[in-house]
């Protein structure tokens, strides 16, 4: 059974479709690529699977449990973890303390107003074992708006793998990034592929196409076309444009 | 029934002059999101300049005295309208141009310079003026009362709410119909659009706030007569000035004009019943529909929520 | 970050140096004040004030919630404090719980109707529970004695069992007060840099990413309202005690800005001590300023101006970058080296 | 099915300037009949009414005459949140238009249809480099073998625009001076004078070789 399941999830703004009756199934430690143009409704079913945004109709299923219309934090809370196309990242906070805070141990212990933070070594340790894992182990002490772009996307991941979530959500993570960029970060989703149930944003059709198990294209609020790299790529006009044969 | 129909009346009456001192406030807010924590103030100003115009020392060049003060008073009630906001409008424009180092940052900065601003002004009033109450004259023809159905009325309530009701709709009129409305609410939603145009957005930001300015001068003016002149009624205004916005929604023209009345009914009935706790009125009117719509009435998404 | 950075070996310790320093030279006031020309009373209220700022400091500062009604809270501790001396028990310990209480219960409920507010709507709410809160202190006549205050509070002795002091003179009072100061400052200093801080502190920084790390963002504004709410009431019954009565004017919009004013102006945004810094500014300026001139608010005002204009972070804001912009200097220096190390492997 | 999907009855949009003397500014026109599923091709030039068509159509722009029968419900009677349920318009602009509410919903008839039966694309953005287009192509097919009727409007600026329009388009429209012209073929329409003007002589040049 998939772990998550959307039926038929609806949103809609005015005269606009942002999300027309879409059905998507995530296979658990899947990869699942989504990816379209821009505007096409990506981020809006991100918003809907991580309780930021409210569907109009329809269900989503993470386990079997419709959880369409919780709260953000009682969905994280179920290990869904997602990073922002615009990043949102505790400015103000070094970057070991922007995992730590992510931590759920830490969590558990939100409202403990009497020990110092910073007296835990186990946070300290922890959050910076989950650095190092992203590669920010030397940066840990700088504060997350002072680190240049491309560190400041590996914190966004390193945020949402601190989580220890069972679904990591990833929302155009090599927006911005150079092509070295682009290549780190398909090396630390490499290495995570398999671990946990994966589903990636992306506008970039070549880092997807390298990545996920599948992909559902999304345009117009709906899913145009759904397959694996492989049947996606048969696709004529796919395999004209990867060619470059555009008069 | 019939007993009750004389407070909806005075909260009719009431709730238009609410919406005439929350319109400049809206327009500013709605329309630069920006809160003008001075607006207040700048409303007192205007009903303490028209007090200065209307009394025996006019603030005019000395030879222009004598024959403003040979003019009806008729006339000179009808110029101070007009020249007492213009007065004000500097005023505004000094609070704008302190103002811009703020822009693009949290808008609690904003906030807590026209909060400054506030003070100073308040300030300034209490030294130029003192601190005791005066009384705005006003021309024979809008003072005075009448009775009808056995009770009397006061004329200047009635008229205040009249130039209330033709101020707003003119404000609409101009905010919809003109170029210049045209470009403020495309400014609003969007400041690339208007640079792309090739509109200076700085000026065009400046010309709002002194509108809205000058707003709260008019109202300041035409409140006067019915709350009487002192320095704290600045604060007396904007309460309900922010209160008229937030209920209506920020950045909804008919949603503050709706409000202000809807304030204006619930201070008025409540006053009918428990005069004491008139005031209360508005403010548990506010938290049990904010309770409820976040957004107030007819309030749409603004960059002030983040 | 609220305070000393995160990192900085202080946030661990219960009491740090400069708190020492700072107790050090307030339990000195005593001691020279009237020689410089002021009177004791005036450290009272700078203690006094200085408890409040912290606490509504631990609202906007720590948690970035704009509550411009505070002033409601610390009028309710006042008026608590004296019905509770009159109704209820001549216990000072008593009445003081009571009095935190209290303003806590009322926070919480004001709480519970605006914590799933953000910006604006936030600030409004706060502003219109202050005014309702006022207006019912003004109103109420039978029970808060309206706009005359509730009057004849009586400085109750410090009881502890085996010894009792005496608060009636100031100076025995001011002593009182700075005992209390002093434990409100552990106890905050502790609070921001607990666990529970941190998540605060994260939910100023960006209240959508803590929601979907997990943390119910709406109960930790709620709950440190209510914290702030209660401390606010406790030193608004201490201020009873100083004034030896409660008045409504406390309540008002004006006053409500006032701690506004101070906390920011000293800069509380970046700093644990700037509500401290910027009450003693805030009380100096009004005697000092309004010895000289009967306008000190016009002068006092200008200077807010300038200060939101062109050192938003305030004075201690202003002290901290001095300090942060050394810093940063060291570790370019650093991160130089660091890169000559790169290059050369 | 037994009904037609779309009809336009007489359709006709007169913008005028003034609000005395009421002086035409603009006039669309249009009356035409689509019974089968088909993926329909439109191109015209900016500003010849290819939008208010669209909008007329999707029940978001108030005719001046005549009707939009759509899959035998006028679409202008039925409630402005229902409308959807029968035409769609997917538009590039980010900008949500509300609808003018000339009458108040409730007044209205809901929708017989749940899924919207006719799909109107406005200038989709057909970027070669991307290769987003053959998946666009397959969906227009995908929506047209459900049994709906699929509007494509074109505004051919690059010989591979034509190559898309003739591939996937079964029947055209040219929308031109506030009139609406059906065409059943590829070639037909760039045997169309008026579509000769618009296109250019290279764009024609390209297009022979297609049709």
């Amino acid at each position: 059974m998939a772990l998550i399941e959307a039926k038929g999830v609806h949103v809609r703004f005015g005269d606009r479709v942002v999300l027309e009756e879409v059905d998507m199934s995530v296979l658990e430690k899947e990869c699942h690529g989504i990816m379209g143009p821009n505007g096409a409704g990506k981020t809006t079913f991100f918003n809907v699977l991580t309780g930021r945004a409210k569907p109009t109709r329809g269900e989503l299923f993470l386990d079997g449990e419709n959880v369409a219309g919780l709260p953000p934090h009682r969905i994280a809370r179920k290990g869904v973890a997602r990073s922002f196309q615009i990043m949102t990242l505790f400015d103000e906070y070094t970057a070991r303390d922007n995992v730590m805070v992510a931590l759920p141990q830490f969590r558990d212990r939100g409202f403990d107003m009497r020990r110092a933070a910073a007296g835990d070594s186990h946070f300290k340790s922890e959050a910076e074992k989950v650095l190092a894992d992203v590669g920010l182990a030397d940066k840990a002490d700088i504060r997350a708006k002072e680190l240049p772009y491309g560190d400041r996307r590996a914190l966004e991941i390193a945020v949402a793998l601190a989580q220890k979530p069972r679904v990591l959500c990833l929302d155009e993570p090599t927006s911005g990034l150079g092509t070295d960029g682009v290549q780190r970060l398909l090396g630390l989703a490499q290495k995570l592929k398999g671990k946990l149930t994966m589903i990636v944003i992306e506008h970039d059709m070549s880092f997807l196409f390298s990545l996920a198990d599948r992909i559902s294209v999304l345009h117009w609020g709906q899913v145009v076309a759904r397959g694996t790299p492989l049947q996606l790529q048969e696709n004529p006009w796919v395999k004209r444009s990867n060619l470059g044969k555009f008069s | 029934m019939i007993d009750i129909l004389p407070h909806i009346l005075n909260g009719l009456t009431l709730g238009l002059l609410f919406a005439l001192i929350a319109l400049g406030f809206m327009l500013i807010v709605g329309l630069m999101e920006q809160i003008n924590l001075a607006h207040g103030s700048l409303f007192a100003l205007g009903a303490y300049v028209g007090l200065q115009l209307l009394g025996p020392k006019p603030p005019l060049p000395a030879d222009w005295t004598a024959t403003w003060i040979a003019l009806p008073l008729g006339w000179r009630y009808a110029l101070t309208l007009v020249i007492a906001p213009a007065i004000v409008g500097i005023a505004g424009a000094a609070v704008e141009l302190c103002m811009r180092r703020t822009y693009g940052k949290d808008p609690l900065y904003g906030l807590l310079l026209t909060f400054g601003a506030a003070m100073v002004i308040e300030e300034a009033i209490r030294l130029t003026w003192g601190t005791r109450d005066y009384v705005l004259q006003v021309p024979q023809t809008i003072s005075g009362g009448f009775i009808f159905q056995d009770l009397i009325w006061s004329t200047y309530r009635f008229y205040a709410a009249g130039i209330s009701a033709l101020i707003i709709g003119l404000v609409w009129l101009v905010i919809e119909k003109t170029p210049f409305g045209a470009i403020v609410k495309a400014g609003a939603h969007d400041s690339e659009i208007v640079r792309a145009l090739g509109i200076n957005l700085s000026r065009l930001r400046l010309a709002v706030f002194i509108f809205g300015t000058m707003l709260a001068a008019v109202a300041g003016i035409i409140v006067a007569p019915i709350w009487g002149i002192r320095p704290h009624m600045g604060v007396d205004a904007v309460v309900p000035a922010f209160l008229v916005i937030v209920l209506g929604g920020v950045g909804s023209f008919w949603g503050a004009v709706s409000a202000g009345i809807l304030v204006g009914l619930a201070v008025g009935l409540s006053g009918a019943y428990a005069s004491e706790w008139s005031l209360l009125s508005m403010y548990i009117l506010l938290v049990a529909v904010v309770t409820f719509r976040a957004r107030g009435l007819f309030g749409k998404k603004s960059v002030l929520e983040a | 970050m609220n305070g000393a950075s995160p990192n900085s070996p202080d946030a661990a310790r219960l009491i740090t140096p400069t708190m020492l320093i700072v107790w050090l030279l307030l339990a000195t006031i005593p001691l020279w004040i009237s020689r410089i020309g002021l009177y004791p009373y005036l450290g009272i209220e700078i203690l006094i004030w200085s408890i409040y700022a912290l606490s509504f400091n631990l609202v906007l500062g720590t948690a970035g919630l704009p509550s411009f009604g505070h002033g409601a809270f610390f009028g309710i501790g006042a008026y608590a404090f004296g019905l509770c001396q009159f109704n209820v028990s001549s216990n000072l310990w008593i009445c003081l719980v009571v009095t935190t209480l209290a303003a806590a219960f009322a926070g919480a409920l004001a709480a519970l109707f605006i914590s799933h507010r953000r910006g604006i709507y936030y600030a409004f709410m706060t502003i219109a529970f202050g005014q309702i809160f006022w207006t019912i202190a003004i109103k109420s006549h039978s029970i808060t004695g309206g706009e005359d205050g509730l009057l004849k509070i009586a400085r109750l002795p410090a009881d502890f069992g085996f010894v009792s002091f005496d608060l009636k003179s100031n100076v025995s009072f001011y002593y009182f007060v700075l005992a209390v100061f002093v434990v409100i400052v552990i106890a905050l200093w502790r609070l921001t840099h607990s666990p529970y801080g941190r998540v605060l502190s994260a939910i100023r920084q960006s209240e959508t990413r803590a929601a979907h790390l997990g943390y119910k963002v709406w109960f930790y504004k709620a709950s440190v309202f209510a914290i702030s709410t209660g401390l606010s009431g406790l030193a608004g019954g201490l201020f009873a005690m100083a004034q030896l009565a409660a008045f409504p004017d406390v309540m008002s919009l004006h006053q409500s800005g006032y701690i506004v004013m101070m906390t920011l102006v000293g800069g509380g945004l970046v700093s644990f001590w700037g509500p401290v810094v910027g009450v003693f500014t805030f009380l100096i300026a009004r005697d000092v300023i309004g010895a000289m001139t009967s306008a000190w608010m016009l002068w006092f005002g200008l200077l807010f101006i300038v200060i939101v204009l062109f050192k938003p972070e305030g004075i201690a804001g202003a002290f901290r970058s001095i300090v942060d912009s050394a810093k940063a200097k060291a570790r370019h220096a650093q991160g130089m080296s660091a890169l000559r190390l790169l290059f050369r492997s | 099915m037994t009904e037609p999907l779309i009809v336009l009855d007489k359709l006709k949009k007169v913008y005028t300037r003034g609000h005395f003397s009421r002086v035409p500014t603009f006039t669309l026109e249009a009356d035409l009949t689509i019974d089968e599923p088909a993926i329909v091709g439109v191109v015209g030039p900016n500003g010849a009414g290819k939008t208010t068509l669209f909008e007329m159509m999707t029940g978001s722009n108030e005719p001046t005459g005549g009707k939009v029968i759509v899959a035998g419900t006028d679409i202008h009677r039925v409630k402005y949140r229902e409308r959807d349920r029968l035409a769609i318009h997917y538009h590039q602009s980010y900008q949500v238009r509300r609808f003018r509410k000339v009458v108040p919903s409730f007044m209205l008839a809901s929708s017989p249809s749940k899924k919207p039966m006719v799909h109107l694309f406005d200038e989709p953005q057909f970027n070669p480099q991307d290769g987003y287009i053959g998946f666009m192509l397959d969906f227009f097919r995908k929506l047209r073998a459900e049994g709906r009727l699929v509007f494509v409007c074109l505004h051919p600026t690059a010989s591979y625009h034509l190559e898309i329009l003739s591939e996937i388009a079964e029947r055209f429209l040219l929308v031109s001076n506030g009139g609406v012209t059906p065409h059943a073929t590829f070639k037909s329409l760039i045997g169309d004078e008026r579509a000769k003007t618009y296109l250019g002589p290279e764009m024609i040049r390209v297009a022979g070789t297609l049709a």
